[in-house]
């Protein structure tokens, strides 16, 4: 039971803590943080993975899949805060209107 | 002819060449509109051709920078890539042609460049064989269609543009979360590979689970419909044609290619579910259709009821239910493009598309109505259209397979389709008096729509065509059957 | 409220499950580091992430520029942002900016240089670049008007572009898409790496002020 | 050897224990402006948990990127949230029609 171990279980951890902030909150910069650490959870869980024999170096490719990852996210986050800014000028409030639920 | 048409490796031009055309488009936005639409042409070109090089060799597997399949990235062309990429090329040339009279200059400069790489998005993830490049290519298409929704300026276009863009990031999501658990148990990113080293073991069921989840959000099945109908109702008119179309399929035909592929040992359990969620999107889809009063809306609920259908085949698992799916979903890529164009026609010229009020517009448009009743006809499923082969398929299928029950949801579906499509035509053909209102449609936007609703009644007539296309590679034979 | 009474049990079986998946996770009977291994001295780069990244899954890192460059293009066509307050910047950050900016340059460049060999790479010097980028603009510094047009958006392709035009170049000599002849595959490779860095910042940069620079509402 | 390993499992409980809470304190958090300054110190946290995975390489992009640019980008989104929040406050017929428009259509 390596220290990796350790680390992909705080990886699902985050996922699952993300996604119910995602649900739970409902003004918009508090989804996109929620977002954020879900992604950052799934990473977390791709790395650890990775390095699970430790005599061997650790497999690069999940490392060059999370740099991939996070480069999306990173635009995926500037679009929705802009997106957020344009919902708060048109309708004045920063939740989606109806139930939202997600 | 053969030497040029033979060695061209049109499965890399297809991707390449709407990149390359977005970027032009970007650096030259006076001239994006031609661009955009010599663009579109050409892409329908390169998918001749790769039909042409399908036909001869069968397959094509296409090692990109050389690797092969563990180590690089494999691009993979049989016939069910294929026919979806027939259905973005002419449905994408349709919407090409329409847009071109539809958007104000300035709008227009941002919605070439994005429906570009909207186009090499889907050419990019119909080909690819590798399942950490589909959630690139799914986040590509994801952040493309969420841009041309916010298009539409108004608060309603906005907040629903928001909610698909949050649900989109979700579902790419638990994509990743089981790209991840399949990686880390079998070593491999390719299909192929995966579909031979898969057995089952929990990671390969929480992968099922995760990357079902996140492929259902995206594709609006019925309990994770909500985002939906807002979105493709508030969207510019060419941007609701292509999400219901072509987008929304995107992610159903990663699932169908997993499921063919990698997950046929999960059993029927599992798919008599996703059979269920079909049959409830069907009927919940069509009656929240009948209830709006506005045509958009309409149409975007109809949406909601056809996805439904493509979701009959899983239980069923023969390749006749799956080539009745892939039909159905050629047929409703057509028919709905030309419905959502009729509706921004009516939108165009009047106005507003409350249906109880449309008489009055429709009378200056009868090129637009004859789109919509033709696309109608195939939406219902009445002889003459593609629509009523691939209920026919699929009725075939069920009564063959001996679950009978899915044929009553399809007739049951049927009604509800005709009692939607009879609403908004009552409406229309009576005799009221023209509007008087200024202006005229660019013609180009009538006939467009009446081109694509023409080839969804063809489909009905000239079958034998797609039917062969699905057969290259044979990607139903491996599925399990029953 | 009556929503969380389903949604925390539900979530923590979720929790739990993926939990027992994580931990009963088979080692993969052949996993791809050992086939990694014997490919790298003909990947041209002694990094192994930048080799996986830029050469074995290349075409990844292609689409990768393409979702930035949508995102931007998503960000300018929403548009109408208010530009950021003109306040006219602190002493602090003007001295501050002033000596970081070059500096994070220099870094950058370093980072590009060693990635080939060493942890670093297009992605990390462009973020600096990007970094570079946000503290001028919060030093009131805008691109000036004339070149906000046609040279800015040149830039802000490039990347993309100049994986697109090596990809195809590579393919008419002869070889597949992004096929790098291993001698020349390090040139090449950097020369990628270098546009794609420069296209990076630049769109980060572009991000952060949110509208188009010298566009409609300046 | 048995101590080394011993302060490794410390160390580790430790980073995993102070990543955990600070995501919690981030989402969980009433104050907005304080939720992203906790988001960012998790970005930087997450850079060490990298170099731990032996990922230097995820390392670097996560502290410039996650933490540093969606930091950046996070903070520019708040200060303009506040400015049209306080703009749109003294419109009050503003808010009036563009409440009128959004929920006439039926839901």
């Amino acid at each position: 039971m390596s220290y990796v171990y350790l680390y992909a279980l705080l990886g699902v951890s985050l996922f699952v803590l993300g996604l119910n902030a995602l649900i739970v909150h409902a003004h918009l910069l508090r989804k996109i943080l929620a977002v954020n650490v879900m992604s950052t959870g799934v990473f977390l869980v791709l790395v650890a993975l990775s390095s699970r024999n430790e005599e061997v170096l650790p497999d690069p490719v999940p490392h060059a899949m999370v740099i991939t990852g996070i480069v999306v996210s990173v635009s995926a986050t500037a679009l929705a805060l802009i997106l957020m800014l344009k919902v708060n000028r048109a309708t004045g409030k920063n939740e989606l209107p109806d139930r939202g639920r997600d | 002819m053969e030497l040029i048409l033979g060695d061209v490796p049109w499965i890399v031009v297809l991707i390449i060449l709407p990149l390359t055309g977005g970027m032009a488009c970007f650096l030259f936005p006076a001239i994006s509109k031609s661009l955009g639409l010599l663009t579109s042409l050409a892409v329908v070109a390169c998918v001749w051709g790769l039909g042409w090089q399908l036909e001869e060799e069968g397959a094509q597997r296409y090692a990109i920078g050389g690797w092969g399949a563990p180590l690089g990235i494999d691009l993979y062309a049989d016939g069910l890539s294929l026919l979806m990429l027939v259905v973005a090329a002419l449905v994408g040339l349709g919407i090409s042609v329409y847009s071109c009279g539809y958007f104000s200059p300035d709008k227009a400069n941002h919605f070439w460049p994005l429906w570009l790489f909207l186009c090499g998005a889907l050419n990019a993830l119909f080909l690819s064989s590798d399942i950490f490049n589909l959630y690139v290519t799914l986040e590509l298409l994801g952040l493309t269609a969420v841009a041309l929704v916010a298009l539409a300026d108004g608060a309603e276009a906005l907040t629903s543009a928001m909610r698909y863009l949050l649900i989109s990031l979700l579902g790419s999501l638990f994509y990743l979360l089981g790209v991840a658990f399949l990686y880390h148990s079998f070593g491999s990113l390719d299909i192929a590979i995966l579909a031979q080293r898969a057995e089952p073991s929990p990671a390969v069921w929480a992968a099922v689970g995760l990357i079902s989840t996140g492929l259902l959000l995206k594709t609006a099945l019925f309990p994770m419909h909500f985002w939906l109908p807002a979105a493709h109702a508030c969207a510019p008119t060419p941007v609701s044609a292509l999400l219901s179309a072509l987008v929304v399929k995107a992610s159903f035909y990663i699932l169908l290619r997993m499921w063919l592929e990698i997950f046929p040992m999960v059993g029927t359990s599992f798919a008599q579910l996703l059979g269920l969620l079909g049959a409830a999107a069907v009927l919940w889809g069509g009656i929240q259709a009948l209830r709006q009063t506005r045509l958009k809306l309409l149409i975007a609920y109809s949406t909601v009821s056809q996805l439904g259908y493509l979701f009959l085949a899983f239980p069923l698992g023969t390749s006749l239910a799956w080539k009745g799916a892939l039909y159905m979903l050629l047929s409703h890529a057509m028919a709905k493009a030309a419905m959502f164009m009729a509706a921004g026609n009516i939108l165009v010229l009047g106005g507003h598309d409350r249906i109880a009020e449309l008489s009055s517009i429709t009378q200056r448009l009868p090129l637009t109505l004859t789109a919509f009743t033709l696309a109608g006809i195939s939406i219902m499923g009445l002889p003459p259209s593609g629509g009523f082969i691939a209920k026919w398929l699929l009725l075939q299928a069920s009564i063959e397979s001996g679950q009978w029950w899915w044929g009553i949801i399809l007739i049951l579906g049927g009604l509800l389709a005709a009692a939607y499509v009879f609403k908004v035509i009552g409406h229309v053909f009576t005799q009221d008096e023209p509007t008087r209102q200024a202006g005229t449609l660019p013609t180009t936007m009538e006939w467009s729509a009446l081109v694509l609703a023409l080839v969804a009644v063809l489909l009905g007539l000239f079958t034998s065509w797609p039917l062969a296309i699905m057969e290259i590679g044979s990607p139903f034979g491996t599925g399990h059957s029953g | 409220m009556e929503r969380s009474r389903w949604l925390l049990p539900l979530l923590l079986m979720l929790c739990l499950g993926l939990g027992y998946t994580v931990l009963s996770m088979p080692e993969p009977v052949e996993g791809l580091p050992e086939m990694l291994v014997d490919n790298m001295e003909v990947a041209g780069v002694s990094n192994p992430v930048t080799a996986v990244l830029l050469n074995f899954r290349g075409y990844d890192t292609l689409l990768e520029m393409g979702v930035l460059l949508v995102a931007l293009l998503g960000v300018w066509s929403l548009g109408g942002i208010p530009d950021y307050r003109e306040s006219s910047p602190g002493l602090v950050l003007d001295i501050m900016s002033r000596q970081l900016v070059p500096v994070l340059i220099l870094v950058a460049g370093y980072l590009l240089w060693v990635g080939a060999d060493a942890p670093g790479g297009a992605f990390q010097a462009g973020s600096l670049l990007g970094a570079a980028g946000v503290l001028l603009l919060l030093c009131g510094w805008r691109i000036g008007n004339r070149c906000s047009g046609l040279p800015l958006r040149f830039l802000l392709i490039l990347g993309l572009g100049m994986f697109v035009v090596a990809g195809t170049g590579l393919l008419l000599i002869g070889g597949e898409f992004l096929q790098y002849p291993s001698p020349v595959a390090r040139e090449l490779i950097l020369m990628i790496e270098a546009a794609a860095t420069l296209s990076i910042g630049a769109t980060l940069a572009a991000m952060f002020l949110g509208s188009l620079p010298g566009g409609a509402d300046k | 050897m048995e101590a080394l390993t011993i302060l490794n499992w410390v160390l580790d409980g430790l980073l995993g224990v102070s990543l955990f809470s600070l995501a919690w304190l981030a989402l969980a958090s009433p104050d907005i402006f304080k939720a992203i300054v906790l988001f960012i110190s998790f970005g930087l946290l997450m850079a060490l948990a990298w170099v731990r995975l032996n990922a230097p390489d995820v390392a670097l992009a996560e502290a410039a990127i996650g933490a540093g640019l969606t930091g950046a980008l996070l903070l520019a989104a708040f200060a303009r949230l506040e400015d049209i929040s306080i703009g749109a406050s003294d419109g009050e017929e503003v808010q009036s029609h563009i409440q009128h428009d959004s929920n006439e259509e039926p839901k």
